[in-house]
């Protein structure tokens, strides 16, 4: 069974990240947890799109309406971490939910430009409502529990909540829900008259995204101690659709990669020069002239050519 | 025998053409029942009016005693309605295996689910029905690369897989090469026989609809004109003249 | 002229300079260098640039040599913030500065809370980065909005406006230049009423829902927030109607720079007062004409931009705190800071101990026609500097 | 509102209107065909507007050879993006035409970086067009009554060269049935490559006509193709008619709302879009389609 190594191979991974504070670079620690909850953000959108075959324009709402609620029970009215993480969730997803409701009437473009629709409006909110969230002055200044509030006590709890997270969404993607959706992105008709209710699994699987875009949006806003309108903003939707059509869409760890990868380069690339629409251009157009299945359609091809000689 | 589907003067037009017009027809528990008609007779319009692809504009269909008009393709699969389309509709990017596992899934309810892997899940049911269709050494195969009358086969096992009391099939053997189409009606007509199913098809080869059809109607202009077993419609006047006598080679 | 160029040079130090031992200073910068903030941002990195070869030809600070590190924030807060933690995480920066959006400088003012960094803030002025938000280690050297609208009160007062429509952007910025106004104006214009306020959105390139609004409301006068390219788009779609005709518009937003003037030319209205940080033609002080000569110099026109002195301006502080705290402990430069005094070429600047804002002031006055220019110029220019 | 600021207003609803239209026809036009969802529209407008800055005002040319010069340069690049790329895209998914699209725009981003640095510009109003009419009651700028009068003839061009020719219909045809058209012996492709050319040279057009009421300034794309794609969208995507409707509707929301509502000016066009798509989910004149 290939699960089996996979989930050797995870382990593995969570372990190696755990014995990275060791090595003691700080600025290797506040990258890896910048991109773990990329990852978390990422993977969240392709339960929508790799698997459910909807393509949202709106993701980011999600992950500010976490990332604020978060931020606010912490800050303004002092909950308890252990409460207001859940909370702010929770939030997102039921505003995912009332959000999704909608949107899961109409499919294709017009699905896209109303979840983009939505997100604006959630833009539009956390401008607008200054008093309670900075309006565009951005909500800084997050009070963090003494435990978590160190770099690297905030890197252990950021890997537990995304490993957590990502085993979450594993389980879900592969069960028998979860194969149910890759049905409907394959061929929603068919889906239809094997007895499946396309509409309210779709429904379902937006509700399930905004939810760990949330939680996502709850983790960064405490690592940056704060939260910006621009991360409601539509181009920050664009950016975690890149990431996950950069991974690849039709596998789980696809986005993961893709966040990876992404957030890095940019990072990097920003070290050298302001050219990164350039960059990031090329990158496109290697991916869809060349690399339709992402990066990880890559790895697989080059995998299975080395495999049958 | 009783009506196992009872359709009462269905009608359905599109932009002002119709395409089924005042439609009659009652099919009967465990018979095997073909709709023939030429190319644009309203064959596969007649099929979306029963599954809940398409609403009627008026009229009635009943199946054991119950209103389908208006219910959803997936409400009317639960009753006990499979069906398989004219062009291939599977799961391209989806193994073989999966795309039976899908169906039985939603068959037994667990499509909501979000904690049983799925890829656990009818291990054994998949595979029966994988042999049943003759797909089995190709179940790990990604449906999308098989051949054109596999992926046939494979809708036939998706439709099965629904558990049909009632089982419709739009043009099973279209686009196959004559061999390919004796195999397929061999084997649609062991299962119907071995699972007891009532069959209703369409097909445009009158070799495979005389072969295993009980009873035959036959539309025409989205009218049906004539019903019955295979030699009255055979020598039924109307027939041989809009639909025989264009295709006399039939 | 074309900063672009400037962009990919970026990081070239002067070579040929002997430096003591020790390891080089490092500055740190974050400016947007790509979309709309870019017009701001590319031309305040020259001027940082430019101070810091300065710094160098002359033996760098405290004899070590200085390096800069640039990196676009793209008018992002949260890129900012972790562009921030990157520089002093890893390339372990002893100072930051710069910033452009009010957003951006809050974002960097919270970094530098908790790394325990040094931040100048060298274009945001959003009051709150030195009250609500003040720390032991952030400090501005441009102006805030108080001060900005305490300028435009007292010319509200001297022109003798009785009814003023107010017009700003409706964001932080606005919204506080906004406060600035109103908490001057009984002080300084205590006959004047403002009758109309509107707030057009950030961005906006569309003022037809506003300006018949503001035309039926009788004023004489305008006190407008709007800058940059929101200016000009009022100005083209407003001027056709004689709107510039009668009304007095006062205007923040530094729209009296050449920056301005130079690229509308004869479309640039009538009655215009405003501001701008420096004026290629008019410094405070002997020093602006040696900065504006090499400005000159290394941009390739006469006529320059203003955002270059704010980033030069900022690279002169951080090193004469470093020189004078005789460290680059970010305690010992954030003590040295406070109340510190050095020349400019916009004159001398002295940083509050206890608010961390410079003091530097704004030329404010009319745009007039010149026989022998294609573009307005500022005359009078008054230096307006708080006390 | 008094009826003189509602006439100002409705007027001025109009004229966005019509200046959006000009820029949304090419959007619709390409995406009715080609089935192709432009990002780079946006981006080729704001190369329009630049274009007309460097003819009109570096090079000192008439004002209307710099607008034709955009939609003629934009037509260069088009072409030569549909021929060199696109095309070899057309028979994959919708993601990978749109990221294409997006990869286009943050290239020219930068190469306008390069080309017109990042100050900002500005371009004067044409001889004869930088005043006012004066009605008695209202004043009219002269250059919003010439967009006025350009946008309805732009439509009525764009609906007799599609309603009433025999490219028209060949167009018309491609919208439905590729495969039919080219066993009809039309040359599909190149049907294809002149529909992008065309709907994006409209772009360069439309930002060469709204230049003079405007600063020109880097990232002045990013808003225009937002409320490009809400002018399509609620008009129902492919029809032209739809996006004129659309931008009427985007024009009079925007300005009656912007003047009475201005806290929701930020939101009012995605407001629209919203409350068009709950209500009607293919848009206004939109039909749904049809299967899969």
């Amino acid at each position: 069974m290939p699960q089996r190594r996979d989930l050797i191979a995870s382990a593995i991974v969570v372990l190696l990240l755990a014995l990275l504070p060791l090595a003691g670079s700080r600025y290797a620690i506040d990258l890896t947890t910048e991109v773990m909850i990329y990852a978390l953000f990422a993977l969240s959108l392709n339960v929508l799109i790799g698997f459910t075959g909807n393509i949202s324009f709106g993701h980011a709402a999600y992950f500010a309406i976490g990332g604020y609620a978060c931020a606010i029970l912490l800050t303004t009215y002092g909950w308890p971490l252990a409460l207001a993480l859940p909370a702010a969730v929770v939030l997102a997803g039921l505003v995912a939910a009332v959000v999704g409701y909608f949107c899961v009437r109409l499919t294709q473009i017009y699905f896209a430009m109303l979840t983009l629709a939505f997100a604006m409006l959630v833009w539009g909110v956390a401008f607008k409502w200054k008093e309670v969230t900075g309006g565009d002055d951005g909500f800084t200044g997050i009070k963090m529990p003494e435990i978590i509030a160190h770099h690297v006590g905030y890197f252990y709890f950021t890997l537990v909540v995304v490993a957590a997270g990502i085993a979450a969404l594993w389980v879900i993607c592969h069960s028998a829900f979860g194969l149910t959706l890759v049905a409907i992105r394959e061929n929603s008709v068919r889906a239809g008259f094997i007895g499946v209710d396309t509409r309210h699994m779709r429904w379902a699987a937006f509700t399930v995204a905004g939810t760990f875009g949330g939680l996502a949006g709850a983790l960064f806003g405490m690592y940056h101690r704060g939260m910006y309108i621009e991360n409601a903003f539509w181009t920050e939707s664009a950016n975690v659709l890149i990431m996950v059509l950069l991974g690849g869409i039709y596998s789980f760890i696809g986005p993961i990669i893709g966040a990876a990868v992404l957030h890095l380069l940019q990072t990097f690339t920003n070290q050298y020069t302001p050219y990164w629409p350039t960059v990031l251009g090329l990158i496109l157009l290697v991916i869809v002239m060349v690399l339709p299945d992402g990066l990880i359609g890559l790895v697989r091809r080059v995998r299975a050519r080395g495999g049958r000689p | 025998m009783t009506a196992m589907l009872s359709i009462d003067g269905l009608w359905k037009s599109f932009a002002g053409f119709v395409a089924t017009r005042d439609v009659t027809f009652e099919l009967l528990a465990g018979e095997t029942h073909a709709v023939i008609g030429p190319n644009g007779a309203g064959k596969t319009t007649f099929f979306n009016l029963i599954t809940g692809h398409l609403r009627p504009d008026k009229g009635s269909v009943s199946f054991e005693g119950r209103d389908l008009v208006g219910l959803p393709p997936q409400k009317i699969v639960r009753l006990g309605i499979a069906r398989s389309f004219q062009r291939i509709n599977i799961y391209p990017r989806l193994t073989v295996f999966e795309n039976v596992q899908v169906a039985l899934i939603a068959h037994e309810g667990q499509q909501w689910n979000l904690f049983r892997p799925g890829r656990s899940l009818h291990r054994q049911g998949t595979q029966e029905l994988l042999e049943l269709v003759g797909l089995a050494s190709e179940a790990e195969e990604t449906a999308g690369e098989l051949s054109y009358g596999k992926q046939k086969q494979l809708e036939l096992a998706i439709a099965l897989a629904s558990q049909p009391r009632l089982l419709l099939l739009d043009e099973p053997t279209a686009g196959m090469s004559p061999q390919e189409t004796g195999e397929t009606i061999a084997s649609v007509r062991d299962i119907v026989k071995a699972r007891g199913l009532t069959l209703l098809f369409t097909e445009h080869d009158m070799s495979v609809v005389f072969g295993i059809a009980e009873r035959i109607s036959v539309l025409h202009h989205g009218e049906i004109i004539a019903s019955g077993t295979p030699d009255a419609v055979r020598n039924d006047p109307e027939v041989k003249r809009v639909y025989l006598g264009e295709h006399a080679h039939g | 002229m074309k900063y672009s160029a400037m962009l990919v040079a970026a990081g070239v130090l002067s070579a040929g300079t002997a430096f003591a031992q020790g390891a080089p200073i490092k500055i740190g910068v974050l400016y947007p260098l790509t979309g709309g903030g870019a017009v701001y941002g590319a031309p305040a990195l020259v001027g940082h640039q430019m101070a810091i070869e300065e710094l160098n030809a002359k033996g760098g600070i405290m004899g070590r040599k200085v390096e800069s590190l640039e990196r676009d924030d793209k008018l992002n807060p949260a890129t900012a913030s972790s562009t921030m933690k990157e520089l002093i995480t890893k390339d372990k920066v002893d100072i930051v500065l710069g910033g452009l959006a009010s957003s951006v400088g809050l974002a960097m003012t919270e970094v530098s809370k908790q790394e325990k960094v040094v931040y100048i803030s060298t274009i945001p002025k959003s009051i709150q980065i030195t009250t609500d938000k003040l720390h032991k280690y952030v400090f501005r050297t441009s102006a805030n909005t108080d001060q900005e609208g305490e300028a435009m009160a007292i010319l509200a007062g001297k022109n003798k406006l009785a009814k003023i429509c107010h017009l700003e952007l409706d964001y932080a910025y606005g919204n506080d230049l906004e406060a600035g106004i109103l908490k001057a104006m009984p002080k300084y214009a205590p006959d004047a009423k403002i009758v109309l306020t509107l707030k057009p959105k950030l961005g906006a390139t569309d003022f037809n829902p506003f300006i018949p609004q503001v035309m039926a409301a009788g004023c004489d006068g305008v006190l407008s927030g709007l800058w940059g390219p929101h200016f000009v788009s009022w100005v083209k779609q407003a001027a056709p109607l004689g709107f510039f005709n009668k009304i007095k518009w006062i205007s923040g937003g530094e729209v009296g720079s050449h920056e301005i003037a130079g690229e509308l030319k004869g479309e640039y209205p009538d009655n215009v007062i405003s501001n701008t940080y420096e004026l290629w033609y008019k410094g405070n002080d002997p020093s602006h004409k040696e900065f504006q000569e090499k400005l000159a110099k290394k941009l390739n026109t006469q006529e320059t931009p203003q955002w270059a002195a704010l980033g030069y301006i900022g690279v002169m502080y951080a090193a004469a705190a470093m020189e004078k705290a005789k460290s680059t402990d970010p305690d010992k430069v954030a003590e040295a800071l406070e109340g510190l005094s050095i020349g400019t070429p916009v004159g001398t600047l002295t940083i509050d101990a206890k608010t961390h804002q410079a003091n530097i002031g704004q030329f404010w006055g009319p745009m007039v026609k010149k026989p022998d220019r294609a573009y307005r110029m500022m005359e009078p220019a008054e230096y307006i500097q708080p006390k | 509102m008094t009826l003189t600021m509602f006439t100002l207003n409705a007027f001025y609803g109009l004229a966005l209107a019509m200046n959006m239209f000009i820029i949304a026809s090419g959007l619709n036009l390409i995406f009715g065909v080609l089935r192709v969802i432009n990002f780079a529209h946006g981006m080729f407008y704001m190369f329009g507007a630049y274009i007309v800055f460097t003819v009109a005002k570096t090079w000192g040319a008439p004002f209307f050879v710099g607008v034709l010069a955009a939609g003629a340069a934009l037509a260069v690049i088009a072409f030569a993006i549909e021929r060199l790329l696109l095309r070899h895209l057309y028979d994959k998914e919708h993601l990978m035409q749109l990221l294409f699209t997006f990869a286009i725009v943050l290239l020219m981003s930068d190469a306008a970086k390069m080309i017109w640095g990042t100050d900002q510009y500005s371009v004067g109003y044409p001889p004869g067009l930088g005043g006012a009419v004066n009605l008695g009651f209202v004043m009219l700028p002269q250059y919003q009554l010439f967009l006025c009068v350009v946008g309805p003839l732009i439509a009525v061009a764009m609906w007799f060269v599609v309603d009433r020719t025999r490219w028209g219909r060949v167009v018309r045809a491609a919208t439905q049935d590729r495969e039919m058209l080219a066993a009809l012996g039309v040359n599909v492709p190149m049907v294809y490559a002149a529909v992008f050319t065309i709907g994006s040279a409209l772009a360069g057009v439309g930002g060469a006509l709204a230049a003079p009421r405007i600063a020109l300034v880097p990232g002045m794309d990013a808003t225009i193709i937002n409320e490009c794609f809400i002018i399509v969208i609620i008009g129902g995507l492919g029809n032209m008619w739809g996006s004129f409707l659309g931008a009427l509707a985007f024009g009079f929301v925007v300005q009656f709302g912007t003047v009475l509502a201005p806290n929701w000016q930020d939101v009012l066009p995605y407001l629209l879009m919203l409350a068009v798509l709950i209500i009607r989910p293919w848009g206004l004149l939109g039909r749904p389609e049809t299967g899969h």
